[in-house]
């Protein structure tokens, strides 16, 4: 019956827990409404029919409502009204509470991708793993402007602030795989701002977690005196760019800059101002920071200076990591890079 | 002996400009309105204010320490000083001693004017100290968070009154220029009981910054 | 102030040949001449808004770029919702309709103040240029609700916009004094407050609305344009500011401004149902304390635009059970006119179907907007295609509709022709029934989850839009004919009399079109307007001076 | 002379009121600070709106106007306020908290420095 309905009124399937409630809830409001709304139409086509002018003569011109059914205009819409108000507000309650012993995920919008970050570590653009049957917890914040994550298939949405924290649960009640809009306009690319929540079995979700967690990661000597110490290697990439002032000229958001953006940049194939092309796979790149000019990529300036001696070996290992880690819409590991978190109160 | 002005003189009529009493009807109605829309402008920076003192309640305490009080007093008494002065001065033009209604108005643009000269020094205090609004905000003295919005707050909701006190002035020397040239008199002197209106409308918005800013 | 002119005493010439002359247009204090040139550049705005509208739907026929990138795409739907909102809906009735008939329905010879009259019809035309200018110079991309903190940061140009918008606010608050006051003191001898024609009371519901909330939006605009000149903080979370303090203030204003699309749009139909009906109302009473109702509730319930912004639990309950509260007004005024109905006379003319789709429409659109102010279906329908549908049916479905019907009604009114009726009736039905094909398939695109402002798109959704589209070509042709044959009509169009629709509204008692001074003496109404008990009973008197 | 006597009468009260709420203000008054100040603020306004600005004369309209005004007031900043105030905690702002520029708008943000006409020391 359900299924039927969601197919007359075009909703995707429902995915997850929360999804039923909204469905019942809507149901019975566009039930209700178009109930009402064929007897008004009918209403209004019968009087069209029965009192037009010539069929009958003004009738009874000074007619008026006696006041129990002036009562009764206001009273049972209120009725109803109030009825779906309360029983939406008992929903909304619920899917803004999230159990105690949720999974968390930190989720970061800016224009124009969804970052994911799990406590432990491992992190990603573009994709949300999740079990099934398990309630997770997003924790949004924004880097830039209001974005707004949506899931239709959840039947949920929530607006992420920048510079403040908004939360959302939900829990998926089937594996699948499931669209994330932007719902809040956010300039450009607005509407390609996408994500995908892939929901998995939470067998197949642990042995997922434990392939993310066996990453290369990296420690370094407590006397080295450098900013996070440990994690995953791709993350003192990040950090290791930022203190070379890579950025100055290397995008990581797929724009081009000075230099080619690193988005999606390791294991593509690189048109060079010789003619040539070659593709950017780790020897490429470790070329590209030791003698620069050697192959420079077509439509860029040969202006990148030589880092021969001013990079460790691991730092090195560290930014290819990094690089890697920079693909589009790929469940790979991005730099867990964002402002630590305090804990939160349940 | 006022009582040209008798309250609520006639039935409003539909002869169109009627007599004067209609017309004075229409034209304090829509007076008010008007302030009712200044009220809801300034409504929007107390919003403001409320939302912040609720977030960041200690440095809106702290606050007043790092104001001069004692010149946002002085202006607060000014104001209401010249106030009863505009009061006194439609007083007057309505018992037709028009010489006396200029002279009020013209002491009552000289209060606005010092309240003015007396907010420029404060600015300048204000400037000096590097507390500025905004990105420009630059005061050691009172770095915490939250003590930015403050002063851009101060700014803004002085800033947006003094625009007023400065209209204000240039209303009330219309008014006493016209006072003095004879267009007024005790038959007709709805512009100055009008502007009057708006002159007390600016020193009601100062009663209320006065104590959020300054006091607590 | 008052020009002191003497008493005509015979049928003199029409307002529209008192004067002769573009300059004595452009200098005149005529409530009537001001409501024509209103009535000129809304018509105008709306043609640009349309256009727009149109570019937009064709953009969104394939996925993908069809026939502009998103920059060009995003500037699009900005001008479409500025000028839609700002500069055609808000001031739409009230300043063409309600400036023209106003005086006339409560017996005055003009507005209150009609110099300030003529004043607000040049801010707004000013606010006009200097947004429409601000809008293609900047390319602004923020679309009419300029959210921080994409507004504040954005690399275009706001400002200008922002000042122009200001300016229209300007315009729309002077405009409502002048009718609050004018309401309140112009009131001709025997038109007692319960005997205020529905259409006045609408327009000083509306009124109320404008002077309350346009102040707010003014000052609210400026804390914008101070947030881009020296980056206040007061709405940006890096300087500890609150992003959602401006969603706040602005819906305080935006929201009660659906109210005053709306309003008017109610108060015409209130009108036409009864002259159409050959009723009285069936609850006059209900008709106007749910106007004042509206105007007084809906300043409580902006809140429902944030259910899902990071609003509290508790604000969004609180929003949502007042929004409710506001609904029911609606509903009453819809089961009243469906109760005027029941055993009139129904003449079905242009305006009657306009009106008869009006409430058709008003019904799904306020249901649609109850639907949405349900806490939890909004977490799934918010800012996609459903808000967009639900907001159309009540900007498109009804306050245009109602526009519609307004400038059919009183066409004869203003200019003394009537336009032909078959043609009228026939594209009323088509931009109906186009109206349904465009809006239907988009409450079907929200549900399945296409968010608002998105070039581009999911193929699943690409069947819904074109079925969109198609219905959106089918409005645009109908409104191309309306304007054909009432540009048509304005010329060669036969001559309407007096009172050609036999409506007992007191606007009628005056010749068609009015005079300068709308009554040749000074009238008398004994009985209530929309008296049909009573037929004639009204008159104006005829002072033989 | 009995309007200028009431004129006076009120501005005499005027002042003693706004001396009365600087006295206040030199007391450790606490959470009761505030409301005292915007209480004592609310019956100036009161005294100017009926003596000065006439409201005393004319009942109906304007009371209804600026009445219905303060009314809204009220509306916007007490929803505002309670709104805020329900709000959890990981909502509100946790402080000055870095939130990155978009590429390309350094040159239309805000400027850093001082614009130079400002007379800093």
């Amino acid at each position: 019956m359900s299924d039927l309905m969601r197919r007359i009124l075009f909703l995707p399937e429902a995915a997850s827990s929360l999804a039923p409630r909204v469905d019942r809830l809507h149901f019975f409001i566009i039930g209700t409404t178009f109930v009402v709304g064929a007897g008004i139409g009918l209403t209004g086509l019968f009087f069209l029919v029965r009192y037009r002018r010539g069929r009958s003569p003004a009738q009874e011109p000074a007619m008026a409502a006696p006041t129990w059914m002036e009562a009764a205009f206001a009273g049972v819409p209120l009725a109803f009204f109030l009825l779906w108000g309360a029983l939406g507000f008992h929903d909304y309650v619920w899917a803004r509470t999230p159990p105690r012993d949720a999974l968390d995920v930190y989720v970061t919008g800016k224009q124009w991708m969804w970052k994911f970050a799990y406590p432990d570590g491992p992190g990603m653009v573009g994709v949300l793993h999740v079990p099934t049957g398990t309630p997770v917890r997003l924790l949004l914040t924004s880097r830039d402007v209001i974005h707004s994550f949506y899931v239709p298939a959840f039947r949920m949405k929530m607006d992420a602030l920048p510079g403040r924290y908004t939360e959302l649960w939900f829990e998926a009640v089937r594996p699948g795989r499931y669209r994330v809009f932007c719902a809040e306009y956010c300039g450009l690319d607005h509407s390609r701002m996408r994500a995908e929540v892939v929901a998995l079995e939470p067998e197949a979700f642990e042995s997922w977690r434990a392939r993310q967690l066996a990453q290369p990661t990296w420690v370094a000597d407590e006397s080295s005196g450098e900013e996070g110490t440990r994690g995953p290697l791709a993350r003192r990439g990040a950090v290791v760019a930022t203190r070379q002032g890579c950025f100055q000229c290397h995008t990581i958001d797929g724009t081009p800059h000075i230099g080619p953006s690193w988005l999606g940049l390791y294991g593509r194939e690189q048109p060079l101002t010789s003619g040539d092309s070659v593709r950017a796979d780790v020897a490429y790149l470790t070329e590209s920071m030791m003698d620069p000019l050697a192959k420079v990529v077509a439509g860029y300036a040969p202006v990148m200076p030589s880092f021969h001696g001013r990079l460790s070996a691991g730092e090195v290992g560290a930014l290819v990591e990094y690089i890697k880690s920079l693909q589009p819409e790929r469940p790979e590991p991005p730099p867990a890079q964002e402002p630590t978190y305090g804990p939160l109160p349940r | 002996m006022r009582h040209e002005a008798s309250p609520r003189p006639v039935e409003p009529r539909a002869l169109h400009f009627g007599d004067e009493a209609s017309r004075q009807d229409a034209a304090h109605l829509g007076m008010w309105i008007f302030l009712a829309t200044e009220v809801l402008l300034f409504s929007v920076l107390f919003t403001a204010y409320a939302l912040y003192r609720l977030t960041y309640p200690g440095v809106f305490q702290q606050a007043p320490a790092h104001m001069d009080v004692f010149l946002g007093t002085l202006n607060t008494f000014v104001l209401v000083v010249s106030s009863i002065l505009v009061a006194l001065a439609v007083d007057a033009i309505r018992n037709g001693r028009d010489f006396a209604a200029a002279a009020l108005l013209a002491l009552s643009v000289l209060l606005g004017i010092a309240f003015l000269f007396i907010k420029a020094a404060e600015y300048t205090k204000h400037v000096h100290d590097g507390a500025l609004p905004g990105a420009w905000y630059a005061y050691e003295a009172f770095a915490l968070p939250g003590a930015n919005l403050y002063f851009t707050l101060y700014w803004v909701m002085t800033g947006v009154h003094a625009v007023h006190v400065l209209v204000g002035v240039g209303v009330l020397v219309t008014l006493a220029l016209r006072t003095l040239a004879g267009e007024f008199g005790a038959r007709f002197h709805t512009p100055v009981e009008l502007g009057g209106m708006y002159w007390h409308l600016v020193d009601v918005v100062w009663l209320f910054l006065w104590p959020l800013l300054y006091l607590t | 102030m008052a020009p002191s002119h003497a008493e005509p005493t015979v049928a003199g010439p029409s307002y529209l040949d008192a004067e002769r002359g573009l300059w004595s247009w452009l200098t005149t204090r005529d409530h009537k001449r001001i409501g024509v040139m209103f009535l000129a550049v809304l018509l105008l705005m709306f043609l640009l808004g349309g256009i727009f509208a149109l570019a937009l739907r064709v953009e969104l026929l394939t996925p993908g770029e069809t026939v502009m990138g998103r920059l060009a795409y995003n500037r699009a739907f900005t001008v479409h919702g500025v000028v839609m909102v700002w500069l055609f809906l808000i001031p739409s009735i009230p300043t063409a309709f309600g400036n023209f008939l106003l005086p006339l329905m409560i017996g005055a010879r003009d507005v209150a103040f009609p110099r300030l009259n003529l004043a607000s019809f040049y801010l707004y035309v000013l606010g006009a240029v200097m947004t429409l200018w601000g809008v293609f110079q900047g390319g602004v991309d923020t679309g009419w609700t300029f959210y921080t903190p994409y507004s504040t940061v954005t690399g275009r140009d706001v400002m200008p916009v922002l000042l122009g918008v200001f300016v229209v606010g300007f315009s729309t608050i002077l405009t409502g004094i002048n009718f609050i006051t004018t309401v309140h003191t112009l009131r001709a001898p025997g038109v007692t407050w319960m005997k205020v024609p529905l259409f006045v009371w609408a327009i000083y519901g509306t009124s109320i609305i404008q002077v309350l909330a346009t102040p707010v939006l003014g000052m609210v605009l400026m804390l914008v344009a101070l947030e881009r000149v020296a980056g206040a903080g007061l709405f940006d979370s890096s300087r500890g500011g609150d992003p959602l303090l401006f969603q706040h203030l602005f819906w305080f204003y935006s929201h009660p401004a659906v109210y005053i699309m709306v309003l008017p749009g109610m108060g015409v139909i209130s009108e036409a149902v009864c002259a159409f009906s050959r009723k009285r109302p069936f609850s006059y009473r209900v008709i106007v304390w749910s106007t004042v109702g509206i105007s007084f509730v809906g300043f409580l319930t902006w809140g429902h635009h944030m259910f899902v912004s990071g609003q509290s639990t508790f604000g969004a309950g609180a929003f949502s059970l007042l929004s409710m509260l506001v609904a029911i007004f609606t509903a009453m005024k819809i089961f009243t006119w469906l109760g005027t109905m029941y055993r009139g006379s129904l003449w079905v003319s242009t305006p009657f179907t306009y009106v008869l789709g009006f409430i058709f429409l008003l019904f799904f659109g306020g249901m649609s907007g109850v639907a949405v102010a349900v806490t939890s279906a909004d977490l799934h329908w918010h800012d996609t295609y459903f808000v967009v549908a639900h907001f159309h049916f009540i900007m498109v479905g009804a306050s245009l509709m109602a526009f519609l019907a307004a400038l059919h009604y009183w066409f004869p009114k203003m200019c003394g022709r009537m336009y032909p009726e078959g043609m009228g009736i026939g594209t009323a039905v088509l931009i109906i029934f186009g109206f349904i094909a465009t809006f239907l398939p988009q409450f079907l695109l929200g549900n399945l989850g296409m968010p608002r402002r998105y070039a581009d798109y999911p193929e699943a959704f690409q069947p819904l839009h074109v079925a969109s589209t198609a219905g959106a070509s089918l409005l645009g042709f109908g409104f191309l004919i309306v304007a054909i044959y009432l540009g048509w009509s304005l010329r060669h169009g036969r001559a309407a009399g007096r009172n050609p629709w036999g409506s007992e509204g007191y606007e009628w008692l005056s010749d068609s079109p009015p005079p300068e001074f709308n009554f040749h003496a000074p009238p008398r109404f004994p009985r209530p307007p929309h008296d049909y008990a009573n037929p004639g009973a009204n008159t104006e008197v005829e002072h033989a001076a | 002379m009995r309007g200028g006597v009431r004129v006076l009468a009120v501005g005499a009260v005027l002042l003693a009121l706004a001396t009365l709420s600087f006295g206040l203000s030199r007391l450790p008054l606490g959470a009761w600070a505030v409301p005292a100040a915007l209480g004592i603020a609310l019956c100036k306004a009161v005294l100017i709106a009926f003596f000065f600005m006439h409201l005393a004369e004319r009942p109906g309209g304007p009371r209804l106007v600026i009445g219905t005004a303060g009314v809204f007031v009220g509306i916007l900043v007490g929803l505002v306020l309670a709104e805020a105030a329900a709000r959890a905690w990981p909502t509100l702002p946790p402080g000055p908290f870095p939130v990155s520029r978009l590429p390309g708008t350094e040159r239309s943000g805000p400027p850093r420095a001082a614009p130079p006409w400002l007379p800093l020391p």
